[in-house]
């Protein structure tokens, strides 16, 4: 495992994601991305399902990555790096190795969409199965890639093109799908959640190494805040992340073994959900008198989901 | 049209099953011309980062949340005899001009600064704000 | 060429019989086409399932036959009207059942006039392998009443084919064939 | 290393089984897959392969027939030979990724058991997966009974690995008819069947991590018509590499395959045109016809993608009449080998009096003389001069005649 020690000292990590990528300015799913494929000095095959990540890093005769990398569809970022994983295994036994003087390690990125709605079903059985490979979902809370469309991550009262706002309709009217305790819930030997927040870029670097070097299926789920569909200036991506994690609308927290949880940052003093949903213009209608219950409602399904994980911790379950 | 004219090629000579090598020369890091490190996405610009070195502290900060991989570093081994990375310049060809470096720039006079595209950097580096 | 139909139910074994009959032919230099037909039915369901054995390649994929032999290895099939269909007055039937031949023809009535045998291949299997599998012993009657290749030679391919399986199943199927071919009437 | 398996000179095999030993014996590194009826033993067959030492690869038993072909995406991208099988339904699930298999250039082996699409849903064999995958920039090679499923299957391999083709291939055999019916088979030992598939050289391996490499990169309208231009090149350049595979094969196992193959047409002056397990049937039913005095012959496409148009109307010269028969519904047109035929002829200034009959929908049995039939009416279209039966005809189907004109 790569000891993630100062930033001074893991910016000499040469980069194995480049840029000349067309992501947007400002966008998260590149500094997760440059964070996970440095967490490692090991050699990387990396899958990575259709999103923005997808179209922006390879839109041919163009590639930013330094590593190995493939793109099959929307739904199967985790059957396609199972299948690479497999082969390794098969050439290792046969003897066949390419360079068997390197390591490689296998990593999955999907967007929201791809994980957790079309690509669940492909995550949870190569999850199942046990392939030895890291899951990173970038969640942004909505397909981006095709305009911002509602996903299963959407939060309730969110604005998307395909729940709008409107003069009967707040927006969204699901609460987000808990998919970090879901793949908790498969029994992998680790999982966690993260963001690209100023105060955490190490503990996102640090879950990376850990998930990579840790045998068998690991996930992350890290918060992707989109300056385009979220509706901020590109400049605060990080300021959105911080946020996030003040507020403990997405909190930091760990589960090894499917159960063990560990929470990795509490906030001096929690900020109202306001702080978080005012910065965002996909809120900005939930300030409306009519709307108040709703950030009410939201305040306490933080609250409530808070508390629940700090009870697990103490717990031990 | 994202394909600058001189790599256009025709169905005869097209990668085969599309795979693109991310190296020219993989034992010296070369990168290939299908890299986009090679290409330019400078025109999205309309403001630019500029850096001064007078001021940077070297936390890598704007390395680590540079959705664009522009900050160059140098490694260079500290007083302690630590090795860390020295922020030496940015590179305009992949900067997109988001403006997050500038966001997460600690120093309490920002090291780096956003200015329009048409001013010179020797020029934006004499308008740099002054100690009080 | 030869063409051969059982009935049976699904499960008891009929589809492993015929492919084993099949085994045993084209190990004799003949050319074999062993198949079934049957639905998304499961166990428990009538199906039938087929030989054909020629001297030269088969080449008619069609399911349709016109048999020379009928096996029926569940008793209660014998009663189903189905298992006269595209014989002849030739047609052999070799069926399972406790009844012997006449008080059997008496029910089954469709069988009037033809060319019956009778074993009780389920007796013996239940004695013998200790499970209602009626498919080995009906090849030990097919043997006897066919006479189709020498029976000790039947036994020295069949036992090959059955080498899979753990000694007892194979002494047990062996013994329900021999008790079979003595026993068919 | 796998344990080596015993085998007779003769083995009585079904397609299933066939075709599961030829995987084993091709030593895959990944086989990814996922049961489907009436594919499902082949799955089955593998596993017990594995489980008795006899493969030594990883057998990916995944969560759906998608994943099976996306994790064969990602296995052979990787850089090893790579295997599946599947049916119908399966098929269907599989097809957006036929695509990218294809267009990577990934030479992945399937084997096809033929079935028909629901709905209603129906187990039993028809060509309905088949024609739902012949523009997925596949070869698709057809296999009339175990013997062949076993022989093709070595075969497509070697066609799928060459490095002047480099494309995935699929062997297709009817379900139930071929593919639950044991037949003699005459299997090559492991070491000849491997010395004739050979070692897998791969391209572009993204496990030569060295050489770090990008699959599936997006192509704007500037660049995607040239691909796909270059991708059809290769498979319409293939028709000599797989002709020079079937010699090879010709000499280490005696048979010989054929792009096209045909029977009694020399003299032919009525042809019926069909595929699959049908063909061998219709042999027969050629061979009353003559002994009626009928000039009848058959021609079958071994290779259905390439489709040969070329020898298909070199062989066709002539004739007379000739009926085309499609075992999947046709929805709306005639059926698709009744297209290919007439496209072949037409290029060639042939014009002989076409006619399509489906058949054997579901599983929908055919007998000899429900073919024989068939050449009788055809026959009546050769003596008329013109064609005097209808364009479209059903065979074996229950109530009132049906037909298109």
């Amino acid at each position: 495992m790569k000891k993630i020690g100062s930033l001074k000292e893991f910016a000499c990590t040469p980069d194995r994601f480049q840029g000349g990528h067309r992501l947007c300015p400002g966008c998260a799913h590149s500094m997760i991305v440059r964070e996970v494929v440095n967490a490692t000095d090991d050699d990387l095959v990396i899958s990575t399902a259709t999103g923005c990540l997808e179209v922006c890093s390879a839109i041919y005769p163009y590639t930013s990555w330094d590593v190995s990398w493939i793109h099959i569809g929307f739904e199967n970022a985790a059957a396609a790096i199972a299948g690479a994983e497999a082969m390794h295994k098969a050439l290792a036994r046969k003897d066949r190795l390419y360079n068997d003087d390197r390591r490689v390690k296998f990593v999955a990125f999907g967007g929201d969409g791809g994980t957790y709605d079309i690509g669940f079903q492909s995550l949870s059985g190569a999850v199942e199965r046990g392939h030895d490979f890291l899951y990173v979902c970038l969640d942004n809370e909505n397909y981006a890639n095709t305009g911002g469309q509602r996903s299963s991550a959407t939060p309730i009262g969110a604005h998307t093109s395909t729940t709008p706002r409107g003069r009967v309709s707040y927006g969204e009217k699901q609460r987000k799908k808990d998919l970090t305790m879901i793949m908790a819930a498969h029994g992998c030997p680790y999982v966690a959640t993260a963001i690209p927040g100023s105060k955490h870029w190490k503990d996102l670097a640090t879950k990376a190494a850990k998930a990579i070097s840790t045998v068998g299926p690991t996930f992350i789920n890290a918060l992707s805040p989109c300056t385009t569909e979220w509706k901020f200036k590109p400049e605060d991506t990080v300021e959105i992340a911080d946020l996030a994690v003040e507020t403990c609308a997405f909190p930091l927290y760990e589960i090894e073994d499917g159960h063990k949880l560990t929470i990795n940052y509490r906030p001096k003093q929690k900020l109202p959900i306001e702080e978080y949903l005012g910065a965002q213009g996909r809120f900005s209608h939930l300030f409306k008198p009519e709307n108040k219950w709703i950030i009410e409602e939201w305040q306490k399904q933080v609250d409530e989901y808070w508390d629940y994980l700090q009870r697990r911790e103490e717990a031990g379950v | 049209m994202a394909t600058p004219k001189d790599m256009l090629t025709t169905w005869d000579k097209v990668q085969f099953g599309a795979v693109l090598p991310s190296f020219e020369d993989p034992e010296h890091k070369k990168r290939s011309k299908f890299h986009s490190y090679n290409y330019t996405v400078a025109d999205w610009r309309v403001e630019k980062p500029v850096f001064n070195r007078e001021l940077c502290i070297d936390c890598d900060y704007c390395w680590v949340f540079c959705p664009d991989s522009c900050f160059q570093v140098e490694e260079v081994v500290n007083k302690r005899g630590k090795k860390q990375a020295k922020i030496v310049g940015i590179n305009y060809n992949l900067c997109k001009g988001c403006g997050v470096c500038v966001e997460v720039c600690p120093t309490p006079i920002k090291s780096l600064l956003m200015f329009p595209e048409y001013v010179d950097n020797e020029e934006a580096l004499k308008q740099w704000p002054k100690k009080d | 060429m030869l063409q051969i139909r059982w009935h049976s139910r699904a499960g008891q074994g009929a589809v492993t019989g015929a492919k084993a009959l099949a085994d045993v032919m084209a190990r004799t230099g003949k050319y074999v086409q062993a198949y079934s037909v049957y639905g998304a039915e499961k166990r428990g369901a009538p199906m039938t399932a087929y030989d054909k054995i020629d001297d030269q390649p088969i080449l008619d994929h069609s399911k349709w036959m016109a048999p020379d032999y009928v096996l029926v290895i569940d008793p209660s099939l014998v009663f189903q009207e189905e298992i006269v269909d595209n014989t002849n007055d030739d047609t052999i039937f070799i069926v399972t059942s406790h009844l012997d031949k006449d008080d059997l023809v008496k029910v089954a009535t469709h069988l009037q006039g033809k060319k019956v045998y009778v074993v009780d291949a389920i007796k013996i299997s239940q004695e013998e392998i200790g499970r209602a599998i009626p498919n080995t012993p009906m090849l030990g009657a097919f043997m006897k009443i066919s006479n189709i290749i020498p029976f000790e030679d039947f036994l020295v391919s069949i036992e090959d084919i059955l080498s899979k399986f753990p000694k007892k199943i194979i002494e047990g199927n062996l013994r329900a064939i021999k008790r079979a071919y003595e026993e068919v009437k | 290393m796998a344990e080596r398996y015993e085998l007779k000179n003769k083995e009585v095999w079904d397609g299933n089984m066939a075709a599961a030993h030829a995987l084993r014996q091709a030593q895959v590194d990944v086989v990814a897959a996922y049961p489907i009826t009436p594919s499902t033993p082949i799955v089955q067959n593998y596993a017990q392969f594995l489980a008795d030492g006899y493969v030594d690869g990883e057998f990916v038993m995944v969560e759906s027939e998608h994943s099976a072909m996306s994790a064969c995406v990602g296995a052979a991208a990787a850089g090893g030979r790579v295997a599946t099988a599947t049916s119908s339904q399966g098929y269907a699930l599989m097809v957006e990724v036929l695509y990218q298999a294809s267009g990577m250039r990934l030479p992945i082996v399937m084997t096809v058991v033929n079935r028909a699409l629901a709905s209603p849903l129906n187990i039993h064999g028809d060509h309905s997966d088949l024609y739902l995958g012949r523009d997925a920039g596949w070869i698709h090679l057809i296999a009339n009974n175990p013997q062949e499923a076993y022989d093709l299957t070595l075969c497509a391999f070697r066609i799928g690995e060459d490095d002047r083709v480099r494309l995935p291939v699929t062997t297709n055999q009817d379900g139930f008819l071929v593919s639950h019916t044991a037949q003699v088979v005459e299997p090559l030992q492991d070491e000849d069947a491997y010395k004739f598939v050979g070692e897998y050289k791969a391209k572009n391996p993204m496990l030569d991590t060295k050489n770090p490499v990008t699959y599936g990169a997006q192509t704007e309208e500037e660049w995607h018509f040239e691909h796909k231009a270059n991708q059809h090149k290769a498979l319409m350049d293939s028709f000599p590499v797989i002709e020079e595979v079937f010699k090879e094969f010709e000499k280490v196992s005696g048979r010989k395959y054929n792009l096209v193959e045909t029977y009694k047409l020399d003299d032919a002056d009525v042809a019926l045109v069909l595929m699959g397990s049908a063909y061998e049937t219709a042999m027969l039913a050629v061979d009353k016809a003559r002994e009626e005095g009928i000039k009848v012959g058959l021609l079958m496409p071994r290779v259905f993608r390439p489709f040969p148009y070329n020898e298909v109307a070199e062989k066709l010269k002539g004739v007379k009449a000739v009926a085309a028969l499609d075992r999947s519904a046709p929805m709306g047109t005639t059926g698709a080998l009744y297209n290919e035929v007439a496209g072949a002829l037409a290029a060639k200034g042939e014009s002989a009096i076409l006619t399509n009959y489906i058949y054997g929908l579901g599983g929908r049995d055919t007998t000899v003389e429900h073919i024989l039939e068939v050449i009788k009416e055809t026959n009546e279209n050769a003596k008329a001069g013109k064609r005097v039966t209808p364009l479209q005809g059903f065979i074996n189907l229950r109530g009132p005649k049906l037909s298109f004109n």
